[in-house]
């Protein structure tokens, strides 16, 4: 027995939190001299208003799915993974090195090749920690931290001292083949004939996402091995009573997770840069942990946590690029909306719950 | 001055506690609904009830650890406002809760002084506690050694701590919630000792039990308490065990275990000379030998911390990390092995080991899982619940409403969270999962910890319908009763080792509590070596010479 | 309407953002013209931004940073009517104007100055992120310095390698700090906000701080030797003045052109010799010349006087 | 590496040591409370820019350390109500705060300073200076001692003083007093606090607001001490640092010293050797820039065991369900 019916829960109290964490931030819009409708116009019309605007929404969203899923799997197993940042560097590099050496007959093959690629890497950028963590009870938080930033220099020495071509400025690989270029979600509406959301860096990997959402979906719900990984995060003592092995689980929760960061680079090494930069990451791993938390680590809560932030990122950046407010402004729009719905949601829960309890036992008598 | 019944006090003297229309709910659930309660000063008074019936919440509303919704508390006649536990404990309320609330890896001291110091300093308060607590110990025959982490106490020797923090904050009015679910037959008639010693002092003292033995046996009042509700308030002289038993099921219950002489066959398990060293190099298990036949219950008796725990999860294929197993195990002929990949559970239940853990909450059971999902619990893998790489939810549902309905599982609701159901239902739960497998050893540890009457009847009849099938349990209780009534053959662990071996038809309590304590030469004993020595556990101190158990005389 | 579109640091980066926002105020001074601006946030926006303010009709779009060099590239082709100019980076394509800086060259002059103003023989180069257009600055300026001082030694430290080395100034001023005590005294800061800490740690030591990319001679009157401005001010300056009639092709800013010096004012003339003052000029003379060639370490991922 | 070598290293540890020390018993406060805190980095950040912001304003550094203080406690007050109060996630509270503090500062920054967040720089008596102390000059030539004396000990500012002087201090509380036994133990286990008649809540948010002033007077020293003003995300990481360091520590205070001066020994030694030789082969700068955290990972694994944390940690109180 509940204390509130399941729908209220589900979605009054986010939509409440949402709603106080825009009203708060309109305060905040307001206090540095702007208007907050404005401000709420162009963000919703750059975002969503257009096929265009939802091209760069859903490019976003999809780098936030794949950190959100890597953080949540993680999560299930009861490990706080940190180092999505990191993993999500190093998938890029195993991105580009697919890419870049091996010739590629066709984009399909070649997105199957990157998945793989990027997929080992993160995976193996993961591995370290949870071996460590599994074996020497190193704690994973830490090594994590240690691993984005240690990441952080391989992949600039790989830059700088080995992909770059000679007399390039710029830190950054050479140019992936045509071959391996995506198509664009632009290219595959064109290809039925319908114009969307032209030059925008949306692409098939989108799609890939998606299904990587259901894969976990399946995974954590559906698989026996799901079931040792929720039962490891839930109780170790159980789990080792059940016969379920806390190094191995450790180990595959955490290369599953890696991999999913890794798998991230599809999207924006891949799919949009089509060459590996310094910082490609741009701090989409740490999203992923504000995704993974706010969407309660279930796939279809990162999906339209990845979603919402993507809006946020997108708006944001329309925000910054088209009136005089500073960019940061979307960062602390962000904080209060994970505050407010990752952290403060029983604020909301607390009275609706009360205002339920009431209304039923009101009807009983 | 024993007063008599409830109405038999003079009207004069006003009772130590008046509950008056109390009401609470969490949430949709009403714990408790307008419950008037009267406990006379000076007395022992019993509360009983199912599991859930809502007398813990009842005492933590008294404690000011909950708030009622309504309702009225008098204390020696005075209404009172508790609002929280300082209110509680000014007024002079101590009390020892099923779950102790005790801080592990703190000292017994600093645990006693917690929330009780006398100024801003610790050393001046430890000092004074520590003065305190001897006087205590001695007046009361507390005995715990102040400087032990609680970690490192047995739970009768954690328990003494708790009443000696009530005793310390000088509480007149004393509350018990399941005190002896732990304890062993001699560390309960300990405890009953001190209780009415305090009893006699003036102190007024309420017992929450599910053993209608010691309702009967110390309680002046009892109070019956169904679904959130208080059914009856009598004198204990004035009932009986039966009676009591149906006014808290609704129903009559059978007391006693109903089974025929065993048929042993073959020996399922054999155990020769069992070693296991744990991670701190402390040796648990001693060289332990023993056999199981098909077709007999081979109860283990002994306090608990002397090795039991370790057996069962070493058995089980779980021994605790980093621990060390040496010697032989064979099960149906074959050898199991010690260490490596294959000695763990999964490889033990496919071998034909089934195991309810001692500790169903935080082992036998994932609390967050549904019922259903609790149902497949270590035979996840197994081709009845799975389809490749998938579970087969429909299967696991199917089987779990089935065993949902043979076990009588309530709410029988195989959705709901394992945490929400009450802690016989729990119970049932993991004995219908490992019972119903049919394995050839069945491993059983406490099973009827916590459990209300009519749960405990239930399963004790599984264990003994398996055991006619023809397969071996081992079973491991605290309680000599249960032990006594379900088991062939009882083996008595002392500090790792097997005491020695007793016919359960022709030994006694007395004899085996006297094994329990490491007496081998049960004749000749004093009676008061029934009583455990100060350390509950003895392989916790390996740096005592732990000579020959006759030694310890 | 002419635009201006700031790379990833953002234009109050105390470097060449910072300089670029600075031309173009300085034509909106003059001028009582206006401009566009955008900060990118993110890798993805560049091409968003671009393709945006070509449609609105903005003319020419000036973009600070190699980073665009590529995304220009590719939508230059696009928007022909439209004059593009790229600051740091080469772009070949018919309607856009690159503009490279010789840093290089810049840095050797410092790298003399500091030379001579040196008393221990040792002097230190601070970079920010470690990457090869740090390098190039690194290089120019050991060259100099090497040149005067043969025997002297140039400590050298970066960073960082994430972003968070840009922004960092209690790590700037800790390798200060190491630096002088390892004798240097002079320290050269390559670092965008984290030379701000490198700067007042030098002042605060006592020793000398170079400041980069705009003229922070005045951040520490007295205290810095000297700043090595990149022009890049005057680079906006030209373009938005130009307007749609910006050249196309590579423009080079050099020592001889004045697009990269070593900055002199009253902040720094207590510091300046007259005898730094000709050394310069004769360096700045031969640079021009061809008699002294600062080697570009982004050739070829070496410099010389390894 | 001659005698000279090494104390200037360690002279230059003590420095870098210093935020992550006061951010590490930052976090031990409330970690010990049982209040999981990932927004160290947030506070710290709040903390610099506020003392920053005031101390340029009214060229008081003294001011501006009260303000630090006030900036870091308003957002631990922000994570009191969500995971005390509204018993919220403690993470997500953490990083949303993370989050807040980032933003905040630089558009605050912006609004009143209109230089992209920074701050202009400090001077004079709106930074802390360095304090020499007693006889330093005279004992500078006794061998060993002296140099040890006057050039490590002494010199630092008023702020590395205090942050040592936490770890005792912390040591003292924790072990004690009864407030220290007290918050120990509404971290291991609140119920026990609570049936002991004393509030949980209460006890956190006294944690929760030490945790405040110390993340304030580490960020006030990053900004006023360390360097002259604030620039944006100016603590770079630090705050996850002092995190690492914290379980790296095991929850005591001189573990926190001991994993804190680890942490500054190692950055200063890579300061110190940008390119190291080892033998064949120069580990490249990229590579020596890593090495904090390279050797952590591999101290971690080969020394230090588990670490347990307090049992009760990120877990809300909850009694009633
Ligand atoms: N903290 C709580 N939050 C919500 N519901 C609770 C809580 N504690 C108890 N309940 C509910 O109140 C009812 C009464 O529980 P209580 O613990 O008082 O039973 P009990 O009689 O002590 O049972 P047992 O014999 O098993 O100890 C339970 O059925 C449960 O649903
Ligand atoms: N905090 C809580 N929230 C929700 N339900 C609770 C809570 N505490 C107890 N309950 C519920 O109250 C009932 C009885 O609680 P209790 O903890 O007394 O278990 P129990 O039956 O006594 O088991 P045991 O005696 O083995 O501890 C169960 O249904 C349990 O799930
Ligand atoms: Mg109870
Ligand atoms: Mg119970």
């Amino acid at each position: 027995m509940d204390k509130m019916p399941k729908w209220a829960d589900v979605i009054l109290t986010p939509l409440i939190s949402l709603f106080l964490a825009f009203a708060i931030s309109a305060l905040v819009i307001l206090a540095i001299g702007e208007s907050p409708w404005e401000a709420l116009k162009t963000m919703v019309t750059g975002a969503l208003g257009s096929s265009y605007g939802w091209g760069f929404t859903l490019y976003y969203t999809t780098n936030f799915i794949f950190t959100g899923l890597a953080v949540a799997v993680a999560y299930h197993a009861s490990l706080f993974n940190i180092g999505g940042e990191g993993q999500a560097g190093l998938g890029g590099l195993g991105v580009a090195l697919v890419c870049l050496f091996i010739p590629w007959p066709h984009w399909s093959l070649a997105l199957l090749g990157a998945i793989a690629g990027g997929a080992l890497f993160g995976a193996a950028w993961a591995y370290i920690p949870a071996i460590l963590q599994a074996k020497r009870g190193s704690h994973i938080v830490i090594t994590t931290i240690m691993f984005n930033f240690i990441a952080a220099a391989l992949l600039n020495w790989a830059l700088v001292n080995w992909l770059r071509p000679v007399g390039s400025m710029d830190p950054a690989s050479a140019n992936f083949p045509a071959a391996t270029h995506l198509p664009k979600i632009t290219d595959m509406f064109a290809g039925v004939g319908i114009e969307w959301g032209n030059h925008t860096p949306a692409n098939v990997t989108f799609f890939v996402a998606l299904l990587a959402c259901v894969g976990v979906w399946l995974l954590i719900w559906r698989t026996r091995l799901g079931y040792e990984i929720r039962a490891f995060g839930k109780s170790e003592t159980a789990a080792r009573y059940a016969g379920i092995s806390p190094t191995r689980i450790t180990v595959i929760a955490m290369l599953i997770s890696g991999g999913l960061a890794g798998m991230m680079a599809t999207n924006n090494v891949m799919g949009e840069a089509e060459r590996l930069v310094l910082n490609n990451v741009e701090g989409a791993g740490f999203i992923g942990i504000a995704v993974a938390l706010m969407g309660r680590n279930h796939p279809f809560g990162v999906l339209l946590a990845a979603l919402l932030f993507g809006f946020l990122y997108q708006g944001g950046g329309e925000l910054a690029l088209w009136t005089s407010i500073p960019r940061e402004l979307i960062i602390v729009i962000q904080a209060l909306v994970i505050l407010f719905t990752g952290a403060l949601d029983n604020m909301v829960r607390m009275p609706l719950e009360r205002f339920f309890t009431a209304r039923r036992l009101g009807k009983r008598a | 001055m024993k007063s008599g019944g409830p109405g038999s006090a003079p009207q004069s003297v006003a009772p130590a506690i008046e509950l008056v229309g109390i009401s609470k709910s969490f949430g949709p659930v009403q714990a408790n609904k307008d419950i008037n309660l009267t406990v006379a000063r000076g007395s022992i008074h019993g509360i009983i009830g199912e599991n859930g019936a809502g007398k813990s919440t009842l005492m933590s509303i008294l404690y000011g650890f909950y708030k009622p919704d309504s309702g009225e508390i008098r204390i020696n006649g005075k209404p009172i406002q508790i609002t929280d536990s300082m209110t509680a404990i000014r007024a002079g309320i101590g009390m020892v809760f099923q779950h102790f609330k005790l801080v592990r890896n703190f000292t017994v001291l600093e645990n006693i002084i917690l929330g009780a110091e006398d100024g801003p300093m610790l050393r001046p308060s430890l000092a004074r506690a520590r003065t305190r607590l001897r006087e205590l110990a001695e007046e009361y025959e507390l005995q715990v050694d102040p400087d032990e982490t609680i970690d490192e106490l047995s739970v009768g020797h954690q328990q003494r701590v708790e009443i000696l923090k009530a005793l310390y904050r000088q509480a007149d009015i004393l509350i018990l919630d399941e005190p002896t679910g732990v304890l062993t037959p001699a560390e309960a008639d300990h405890l009953f000792r001190i209780l009415n010693g305090l009893r006699d002092e003036g102190k007024t003292i309420i017992l929450i039990t599910h053993k209608l033995r010691e309702i009967m046996e110390i309680t002046d009042t009892v109070s019956v308490m169904r679904r959130g509700e208080m059914v009856a308030s009598v004198s204990t002289a004035e009932t009986s065990p039966e009676e009591l038993a149906e006014l808290m099921v609704g129903r009559k219950v059978l007391l006693e275990v109903d089974k025929s002489p065993a048929q042993p066959g073959d020996p399922v398990l054999e155990v020769r000379d069992l070693r296991m060293i744990d991670d701190e190099k402390v040796e648990r298990i001693r060289g332990v030998s023993f056999d199981i036949r098909a077709g007999e219950i081979v109860g283990i008796a002994g306090v608990s911390g002397n090795g039991q725990t370790q057996l069962l999860e070493l058995l089980g294929g779980f021994p605790e990390n980093g621990a060390q197993v040496t010697g032989e195990i064979r099960l149906n002929g074959q050898p199991l092995d010690l260490s490596g990949r294959h000695s763990d559970a999964a490889t033990r239940r496919a071998r034909g080991i089934g195991h309810v853990p001692e500790d169903r909450q935080d082992e036998g059971l994932i609390m967050d899982f549904a019922a259903w999902e609790n149902v497949a619990f270590g035979y996840h893998n197994t081709p009845e619940y799975s389809n490749g790489i998938w579970l087969d939810r429909k299967a696991i549902r199917a089987d779990a409403e089935g065993k949902i309905e043979r076990f009588d599982v309530r709410p029988p609701n195989p959705e709901l969270a394992a945490r929400n159901f009450s802690g016989g239902n729990q119970q049932k739960i993991v004995v219908a999962r490992e019972v119903e497998r049919n394995p050839d050893l069945l491993l059983i540890g406490q099973p009827t910890r916590g459990v209300d009457i009519g749960a405990i009847e239930f399963i004790h009849k599984r264990i003994v319908e398996l055991r006619d099938a023809g397969k071996a349990v081992l079973l491991v209780s605290v309680e000599l009763d249960e032990i006594m009534s379900l088991s062939d053959r009882v083996l008595v662990m002392f500090d790792g080792m097997i005491m020695g071996e007793r016919d359960p038809e022709a030994t006694s309590a007395g004899e085996l509590g006297l094994l329990m304590a490491g007496v081998t030469d049960t004749e000749n004993a004093p009676k008061e070596a029934g009583v455990p020595p100060e350390h509950g556990h003895p392989a916790d101190h390996p740096d005592e010479p732990t000579a020959a158990p006759e030694g310890r005389l | 309407e002419p635009a201006l579109i700031f790379d990833l640091g953002g234009k109050f980066d105390k470097s060449f953002n910072e300089a670029a926002y600075q031309g173009a105020e300085r034509w909106k001074e003059e001028t009582g013209g206006t401009y566009k601006e955008l900060e990118m946030q993110s890798e993805a926006q560049r091409e968003q931004a671009l393709r945006r303010l070509a449609e609105t009709g903005a003319n020419p779009i000036v973009m600070t940073g190699f980073a665009f060099g590529e995304v220009l590239n590719k939508i230059a082709p696009d928007y022909p009517d439209t004059k593009f100019v790229i600051i740091d980076a080469v772009v070949e394509q018919p309607n856009v104007q690159s503009n490279v800086f010789n840093e290089g060259e810049g840095s050797y002059l410092a790298g003399v100055l500091a030379a001579m103003a040196s008393k221990s023989g040792t002097v230190g180069f601070i970079g920010g992120m470690d990457i090869p257009l740090i390098h190039k600055f690194e290089c120019g300026y050991r060259q100099g310095f090497l040149a005067t001082k043969p025997d002297g030694k140039v400590l050298i430290n970066y960073t960082g390698t994430t972003p968070a080395a840009w922004n960092d100034p209690v790590k700037g001023g800790e390798l200060a700090k190491a630096q002088k005590s390892q004798g240097a005294d002079v320290i050269y800061a390559a670092a965008g906000g984290t030379g701000i800490g490198v700067l007042q740690a030098a002042a605060d030591e006592g020793v000398l701080g170079i400041g980069v990319d705009s003229n922070q001679n005045h951040l520490h009157p007295g205290q810095i030797l000297t700043s090595v401005v990149k022009r890049v001010d005057n680079a906006v300056y030209d373009a938005f003045t130009a307007g749609e009639g910006v050249e196309p092709g590579v423009k080079t800013w050099d020592v001889a052109s004045d697009g990269v010096a070593v900055a002199m004012d009253d902040n720094n003339a207590p510091l300046i010799t007259p005898e730094m003052t000709t050394a310069v000029d004769d360096a700045k003379a031969k640079i021009a010349s061809g008699e002294i060639e600062v080697h570009d370490y982004m050739t070829d991922n070496t410099c010389p006087v390894d | 590496m001659d005698f000279n070598t090494i104390i200037q290293i360690l002279d230059s540890s003590v420095r870098l040591m210093t935020p992550l020390l006061l951010a590490c018993l930052a976090g031990l406060y409330s970690e010990r409370s049982g209040v999981f805190d990932i927004g160290l980095e947030g506070k710290m950040l709040m903390a610099a820019f506020a003392a920053a912001t005031v101390a340029a304003l009214t060229g008081s550094v003294w001011l501006g350390l009260a303000a630090g203080i006030a900036g870091s406690m308003a957002l631990s007050l922000i994570h009191g109500v969500t995971s005390i109060t509204f018993r919220g996630n403690q993470l997500i509270s953490g990083v949303a705060i993370n989050f807040l503090a980032s933003g905040l500062t630089v558009l605050l920054g912006q609004k009143i300073f209109g230089l992209g967040g920074r701050t202009p720089s400090l001077s004079g008596g709106a930074r802390f200076s360095e304090i020499k102390l007693p006889f330093a000059d005279q004992l500078r030539d006794v061998p060993v001692i002296g140099p040890i004396y006057a050039d490590l000990i002494s010199g630092h500012t008023i702020l590395v003083y205090v942050a040592f002087l936490c770890v005792p201090a912390t040591w003292w509380l924790l072990y004690r007093t009864r407030f220290g036994l007290r918050l120990r133990a509404v971290g291991e286990n609140p119920a026990s606090v609570d049936t002991a008649g004393v509030s949980v809540t209460r006890l956190r948010y006294i944690a929760i607001a030490i945790c405040g002033v110390l993340c304030g007077l580490a960020g006030a020293y990053l900004a006023t001490g360390l360097s002259a003003g604030f620039v944006k995300e100016m603590t770079a990481g630090r705050g996850f640092i002092a995190l690492a360091a914290l379980i790296f520590a095991k929850w005591r205070p001189w573990g926190a010293l001991f994993a804190t001066f680890l942490f500054g020994l190692f950055e200063a030694i890579a300061n110190r050797y940008p390119n190291l030789d080892v033998g064949p082969i120069t580990i490249p700068s990229m590579f020596m820039n890593a090495l904090p955290y390279i050797l952590t990972v591999i101290i971690l694994a080969g020394f230090v065991g588990r670490a347990i944390p307090p049992r009760a940690g990120g877990e809300p109180y909850v009694k009633e369900r």
